[in-house]
């Protein structure tokens, strides 16, 4: 009884730390969206990132989660924040909108978008039948998996990586001109 | 045990809030962070449906993986770009950017 | 024949060849151009005596004849023998030998004269190779034995007359009047040249004398008089008529006698030499080498129409001429009236009395016109290059052998009895005119004109020699004036009291035409018709019997000319002693017809609004037809081509490509308006893809249900 | 090689070798060029002398004949008659005289000269040639470098000028070229030779073949119809180069826009290739359609004659005055030759008398050459000499400081109004002569003509030499040494023909007679 009443605490915990963390990486994406200092954005969705990287280890994906943490904050969030100091970001210029004139427009598409999206979610009775099992996506597993069903798609990954870095050094290098 | 709906709900905020970043902050590094956003949303999809669905089919975990890797490199060539257009044009005003116009 | 007619060309040539010398001379050789002209003509005046002499005897067959021809260039199949050829000759006859005498003896004078005269002239060299050129071209005119040739000499004498008028040539009025001389006497030329085209189409020769194939000789006029052209003219008549107007031309025959009182802008000598003694009377002798054909009619008793028309100008010029001379007042203008209206006179006796008639007076007024001429032109030396008469006056004292002489020709000119040629030949004339059948108002005309002429002569002699013998201040001031202006007029001495008398040079040659002027008259009395007789080829006789069946008339003409000069005597002897010449007497009786005749009847005037306003509004007419009227219908034409180029160019794009164009246009239009939807703004982008988004939920959602 | 073919050829690779000299090396361009003119008119003085048509010839000597296309009816064929001969030689002879009246031309001197050459070779091949196909290649040969000419070293209103000139000969030579290709092709249906050559059209033309064969290109349903057209069409050729009023308004200002050696070459050699296109191409082929039109033609020439006069007399300008003279006295000609189409039948002097008009023609071609070419260079002398004026009352009293010039100019205007003794008066004459008989009216009405001729030289001579001198000339040149050399053969020649005219109608005649015996009529 009170192993069962153990684990509906974990579970009732795990619930909360859902919540919790959803919060935090909501409240993350708005303020990147909405600070008007770069460096500040860049912290702000770097914080994001870490919850949702969190999230995926509250359902389980420990391997989706690390790679969530390693790629996005140990990566993206760090070149953000270069590209932030590079192009001088950090300068907030006063007096300059920091929404687009069609700002409003935006709003109500997303708005729109929203409904789209949640509406069909909310009229779906079947969504709330599903029941999570206690389940893991073993390391091993995806290893094997990657290297059986999915290598050549790994392949691909691998050659897109490669090119998007080159690509990347190439379109950002000076020109010698300059 | 937080219903699925709850999941999706969430990553259904957070693709919003993504659209409307890209959408209407002037700041080319925040549109593309916009964009990050909206992956994020849609990778967490991947890993709810296959949280609460056949667990043992990790084809979502997979995608979710494969997804990661693209937008890192997405990341990558879309912030060199914008490091590019700067040196350009020496602004990063999203709507000043217009040389597809037709 | 005789080895003189083989080289009768020499006569001619030895003239034209010292005018070709003399004008490769330089400026300064006076004296080698003087004695080439003067030599050539020398031996030209002892071989033209070397013609004349065998012309003294006549053949069996009348009148002693003598031609040499040559071909001159050949124009077509010779199957046509001698008529695809042009034929050049020269003959000798009476009437050729003595006018050969008659210009190379007058013309020498002149040339003479004209050492003295031109003496300070700068362009002294120039003027003896015009003269001798002048020369040349006189006596082609006279042996001519083809009209081809003589229509040749006859444009070379209008040439060198256009030089020798125009001598002076820095004087405007010189100019024109060469101009007008060379143009008014083309006219004519234009009648003669049609004439002459017309007689060559006919006879297909234009020889007089061809051993029976010229076209003066028997086979040709029979010929010509039997066509007939319009108005029953026969074509020798028509013919004639038109050379007679190059005649008229260079005769100065009203109405082409316009141009012969301007002429004499020239050198006196000038004057003298062609607008008196030769060139004028060049017409006279065409008229007389064509007699033949002039006279030829069907019927041989009646007179043909080309000597009535010869007769009734001749008369007419003859009084118009003359009332204009009363009324000048410029002393080589009346002498040039009084040409025109002798050269009238010889017209009307050749008319109707024949060549001999005319050709008497024509010799006779050779020699006392050109000494009138002469005698003017001393006078006008004398008195620095004063031509008014009114501004002269008793120069017989100053200038008596000038006096004397131009007394003699002025008798001789007016006919003054017995003892002048003039009288004989003019006496003859009238007495044709008397005994004409058609009608004796020519006779009547001609005693006008001899009352008229002896009226101005002698009004002439008043003023200029007799009365007082100064020359008025007012000429004096008008001569300095003259000096001044003029670098050519050679006197530089004081001139009132420096009226002179000419040099010997030029008086001699007076003297000489004076004792002719008087002798001539015997050669052609009634009494003693040697002219006539050498003429038509027989001998004459002596009968004074002919004196008295003329006695009559030459009674009539006698007290003619003596009332005349009595009459101007009366009106003018009192006016020359007095100082007040300004106002004529008879222009104070009657100013009207005074002023009539002082304007030469207005004909220059008539022309000035006629013909030549007519050519020149031709002119200009022609010119705007150019300008405007051709080039403008070019003009319109490539108008017009741009014209249709336009329109096709219209139905092309508009028609045929506006179709298509217009297709073209509405897809462009809708693809603009299309890619005014790709703003390059990316975010407008997201929300298109937003809403887009949106749409495709509610479908599958409305696909689901 | 035949003598015609190397006359060409002297001016054309002449030219060539003029033009690849070096731009600086202007003397020995203008030598080159006169030597090579002076070379040319050696040539066609030998071939002068040499010219002895053997008979059986019609008349023609140097013939030389090749295959070129056959079938079409084009072969090369060369040959002079009198008419041919004497045309050679007025071009030979104005070249040079026109080369040392442009002389002192300072800009582009190789090019100018060159191009008098390739003048020259056009002339010279327009008048040897007696198959259509290369006399019009000639014929058009000749008119490039005129045009250039006129609008590189003309007056100020040379561009206007060239492209009239330009447009208003190509447009008739487009006519021309047309008809004669609609023969061409008639004579190719059902037969197997087509026919270019004018000796033969013309004897088609005498045996009244050559109307059937047109029938056959069944453009009108009358073949006279069709010939009526395809005679326009050549009439107009001709007559625009000639000009006869009312084809002639290029004329005035091209003449006179053009400098002054190429107003000479334009008025003394091109304005004869037209008369000469009448005797040698529309004559022979068109004898009955240019009878039926012979009435218009004949008083379009009195036309020509009188309003040409008329109109020079009103003229200011010494160069138009003069190149309306130009037109009056090629009217002349257009009277002999129309009125030698007269039908006399069977009286007796008609052939006589087409003859005599015939010799006056070509004579006048010639002598008009020469007369007209002298007066252009002494307007050209005097605008020279007074930097650029020409006006009829720019002047006065030039004789005193300028004797000769008054003197030599003076015997030249007296050879144009037709003198005698010197060489206008003859042509004149016989033109007269054959047309009094065979067309009285016309012919007395043109002596209109030469009556305001008389008018308007004399004015001329009047207004520029005679009166007081104007102190602004009065350091008027007379004439230099140099001028003298250049103008006094040209001179000599007046004299000679004029009172020995026997030398060119001897060469003349026998061909006149050829023309008229072919005209049958």
């Amino acid at each position: 009884m009170a192993e069962r009443l153990l684990l509906a605490n974990i579970v009732m915990l795990n619930s909360i730390a859902f919540y919790i963390l959803a919060v935090i990486t909501l409240a993350g994406a708005v303020a990147a969206l909405t600070l008007r200092n770069l460096v500040h954005c860049a912290l702000c969705v770097a914080a994001s990132f870490a919850g949702i990287a969190l999230i995926y280890l509250q359902l389980d994906a420990e391997f989706v989660g690390f790679a969530q943490i390693l790629v996005y904050i140990g990566a993206v969030a760090i070149l953000v924040l270069f590209t932030v100091l590079l192009t001088r970001g950090t300068e907030v210029q006063a007096g300059v909108a920091f929404l687009s004139r069609s700002w409003p427009a935006g709003l109500a598409v997303t708005a729109l978008v929203f409904a789209a999206i949640a509406a069909p979610i909310l009229l779906t009775p079947e969504l709330h039948k599903l029941a999570a099992d206690s389940a893991s996506a073993p390391v091993r597993k995806i290893g094997e998996e990657l290297m059986g069903n999915y290598v050549l798609p790994l392949e691909v990954i691998g050659l897109l990586l490669t090119s998007a870095l080159l690509g990347a050094v190439v379109i950002a290098m000076q020109d010698k001109k300059d | 045990m937080t219903p699925l709906t709850h999941y999706l709900i969430f990553s259904a905020l957070l693709f919003c809030i993504g659209f409307a970043g890209a959408m209407m902050r002037r700041n080319a590094i925040l549109v593309l962070i916009g964009i990050e956003l909206m992956l994020n949303a849609a990778n967490l999809n991947f890993i709810a449906f296959w949280r609460y669905g056949n667990t043992e089919a990790i084809s979502g975990v997979m995608f979710t993986i494969f997804s990661i890797a693209i937008a890192a490199a997405e990341a990558a060539v879309g912030l060199a770009l914008v490091i590019a257009i700067y040196r350009h044009r020496r602004t990063m005003q999203m709507d000043k950017f217009d040389t597809l116009k037709g | 024949m005789l080895p003189i007619v083989k080289y009768l060309w020499l006569i001619p040539a030895l003239p034209l060849l010292a005018a070709g010398l003399a004008a490769l001379l330089k400026k300064e050789r006076r004296a080698s151009a003087a004695t080439l002209a003067i030599g050539s003509m020398s031996i030209s005046f002892l071989l033209a005596l070397a013609a004349f002499l065998p012309t003294l005897s006549h053949g069996e067959h009348g009148v002693f004849r003598e031609c040499f021809n040559f071909t001159w260039f050949e124009f077509a199949d010779n199957t046509f023998q001698s008529a695809s050829t042009v034929q050049l000759g020269w003959v000798l006859d009476p009437l050729t030998a003595m006018m050969l005498v008659m210009v190379t003896f007058v013309g020498l004078l002149i040339f003479i004269y004209s050492v003295g005269y031109m003496a300070h002239d700068e362009n002294f060299t120039r003027f003896f190779c015009f003269l001798a050129l002048f020369a040349a071209a006189m006596l082609g005119i006279v042996i001519a034995n083809s009209l081809l040739l003589l229509f040749i000499s006859w444009e070379l004498v209008g040439l060198a007359s256009y030089l020798l008028i125009g001598f002076w040539y820095h004087k405007p009025s010189a100019a024109a009047a060469a101009k007008k001389a060379f143009i008014t006497t083309r006219v004519g030329d234009m009648g003669f040249l049609l004439g002459m085209l017309w007689l060559y189409s006919k006879t297909g020769t234009l020889l007089f004398y061809d051993g029976g194939n010229g076209c003066l000789e028997q086979s040709a006029l029979i010929k010509l008089v039997a066509e007939t052209t319009m108005c029953g003219m026969a074509i020798s008549t028509a013919i004639s008529i038109l050379i007679f107007c190059g005649a008229a031309g260079k005769s100065g025959q009203v109405p082409l006698h316009v141009w012969l009182p301007d002429a004499m802008e020239g050198p006196t000598p000038v004057s003298a030499l062609i607008h008196a003694a030769t060139m004028v009377a060049a017409g006279v002798f065409l008229m007389a080498r064509i007699y033949p054909l002039l006279s030829a009619s069907a019927d041989p008793a009646t007179i043909s129409t080309g000597l009535k028309v010869v007769a009734w100008v001749g008369s007419i010029t003859a009084v118009f001429a003359a009332c204009i001379a009363v009324a000048q007042n410029d002393i080589k203008r009346i002498l040039a009236y009084s040409t025109v209206s002798q050269l009238g006179y010889m017209m009307l006796g050749l008319g109707v009395g024949g060549v001999a008639v005319g050709m008497f007076h024509l010799i006779t007024h050779a020699f006392f016109k050109a000494l009138l001429f002469l005698g003017s032109g001393s006078v006008i030396h004398g008195c620095h290059e004063e031509q008014d008469i009114r501004k002269m006056g008793g120069l017989r004292i100053l200038m008596p052998i000038t006096f004397a002489t131009y007394a003699i020709g002025m008798l001789a000119l007016c006919g003054f009895p017995l003892l002048f040629s003039g009288f004989w030949s003019k006496d003859e004339i009238l007495a044709s005119a008397h005994h004409w059948q058609i009608s004796q108002i020519p006779f009547y005309l001609g005693v006008i004109g001899a009352f008229l002429t002896a009226f101005y002569m002698t009004r002439q002699m008043f003023y200029v020699f007799f009365g007082s013998p100064t020359v008025s201040p007012a000429a004096v001031a008008d001569t300095k004036a003259k000096h001044s202006h003029n670098p050519h007029s050679s006197h530089s001495h004081e001139p009132a009291t420096s009226i002179h008398e000419s040099p010997p040079v030029m008086t001699m040659p007076l003297v000489i035409l004076a004792v002719f002027a008087v002798l001539l008259g015997l050669i052609g009395t009634p009494a003693w018709p040697w002219f006539h007789g050498y003429l038509a080829g027989h001998s004459p006789k002596v009968d004074l019997g002919k004196l008295a069946e003329d006695a009559g008339l030459m009674l009539v003409s006698a007290v003619v000319v003596f009332t005349a000069m009595g009459l101007s005597w009366l009106v003018y002897s009192k006016v020359t002693l007095q100082k007040s010449r300004e106002v004529d007497p008879l222009e104070k009786a009657q100013p009207f017809f005074w002023r009539l005749l002082a304007n030469k009847f207005y004909i220059d005037e008539l022309y000035e609004v006629t013909i030549i306003r007519l050519n020149k509004a031709f002119s200009v007419l022609s010119d705007w037809l150019d300008r405007t009227f051709w080039t403008g219908v070019v003009t319109m034409i490539s108008h017009l081509t741009v014209g249709l180029s336009w329109l096709s160019r219209k139905i092309d794009e508009d028609l045929v490509n506006g179709g298509f164009d217009h297709g073209c246009d509405g897809l462009r239009e809708s693809s603009r308006n299309l890619s005014k939807a790709q703003n390059g703004q990316t975010q407008f982008y997201f929300r298109v893809l937003g809403i887009a988004f949106v749409a495709l939920v509610l479908a599958l959602i409305w696909r689901a249900k | 090689m035949n003598l015609l073919t190397i006359l060409t050829l002297i001016p054309l690779i002449g030219g060539a070798a003029v033009l690849s000299l070096k731009a600086d090396q202007k003397d020995l361009a203008r030598r080159l060029g006169l030597a090579i003119s002076l070379i040319a008119l050696g040539m066609a003085a030998f071939l002068w002398f040499q010219f002895n048509p053997s008979p059986g010839t019609n008349g023609f000597a140097f013939e030389e004949r090749a295959d070129w296309l056959p079938s079409l009816g084009i072969e090369y064929r060369l040959g002079v008659d009198g008419l041919g001969l004497l045309m050679v030689c007025l071009s030979a002879l104005l070249v040079p005289f026109s080369m040392l009246a442009s002389w002192k031309i300072d800009q582009n001197p190789k090019l100018y000269f060159g191009l008098l050459l390739f003048l020259e070779a056009g002339l010279f091949g327009t008048f040897t040639a007696l198959n259509f196909f290369h006399w019009f290649i000639f014929w058009e040969l000749s008119l490039i470098p005129a045009f250039f000419l006129i609008k590189i070293w003309g007056g100020p209103n040379r561009t206007q000028a060239a492209y009239q000139f330009f447009v208003y000969t190509l447009v008739g030579s487009v006519a021309m070229l047309l008809s004669f290709l609609a023969i061409n092709v008639a004579t190719g249906i059902n037969s197997p030779a087509h026919i270019f050559d004018f000796r033969a059209l013309a004897e088609l033309a005498g045996n009244h073949k050559l109307e059937p064969i047109i029938a056959k290109l069944g453009i009108f349903k009358n073949p006279s119809t069709t010939m009526t057209v395809l005679f326009a069409g050549v009439f107009l050729g001709f007559a625009v180069k000639v000009p006869l009023i009312p084809f002639h308004t290029w004329l005035p200002s091209a003449y006179s826009e053009a400098p002054t050696g190429t107003s000479m070459m334009l008025t003394g050699a091109m304005s004869k290739m037209g008369v000469y296109g009448f005797l040698r191409i529309l004559l022979p082929i068109f004898p009955e359609q240019t009878r039926a039109m012979l009435t218009p033609l004949l008083w379009m020439a009195v036309a020509t004659i009188v309003f040409s006069a008329a109109a020079a007399f009103a003229q200011k300008d010494l160069k138009r005055m003069v190149a309306y003279s130009s037109i009056n006295h090629l009217g002349y000609c257009m009277l002999g030759i129309f009125a030698t189409v007269q039908l006399t039948g069977s009286q007796m002097n008609g052939p006589l008398e087409k003859e005599a008009a015939l010799n006056g023609v070509i004579l006048q071609m010639f002598n008009h050459g020469l007369t007209a070419a002298a007066l252009f260079y002494f307007v050209g002398l005097i605008e020279q000499r007074s930097g650029g004026l020409r006006g009829l009352n720019d002047f006065g009293g030039l004789r005193k400081p300028a004797p000769v010039f008054c003197g030599l100019m003076g015997i030249t205007l007296f050879a144009s109004l037709g003198l005698p003794g010197l060489n206008g008066f003859i042509g004149e004459f016989l033109i007269f002569k054959g047309a009094f008989s065979l067309a009285p009216g016309p012919a007395a009405v043109s002596t209109i003509g030469l009556l305001v001729t008389a008018i308007f030289l004399l004015t001329l001579l009047q207004k520029v030499f005679s009166g007081p001198l104007r102190s602004e000339w009065s350091g008027w040149r007379d004439l230099t040494a140099g001028e003298r050399l250049t103008v006094v053969p040209m001179i000599a020649l007046m004299f000679v023909l004029g009172l020995y005219p026997q030398l060119a109608l001897g060469v003349i005649n026998p061909t006149v007679v050829e023309m008229v015996k072919q005209m049958s009529f």
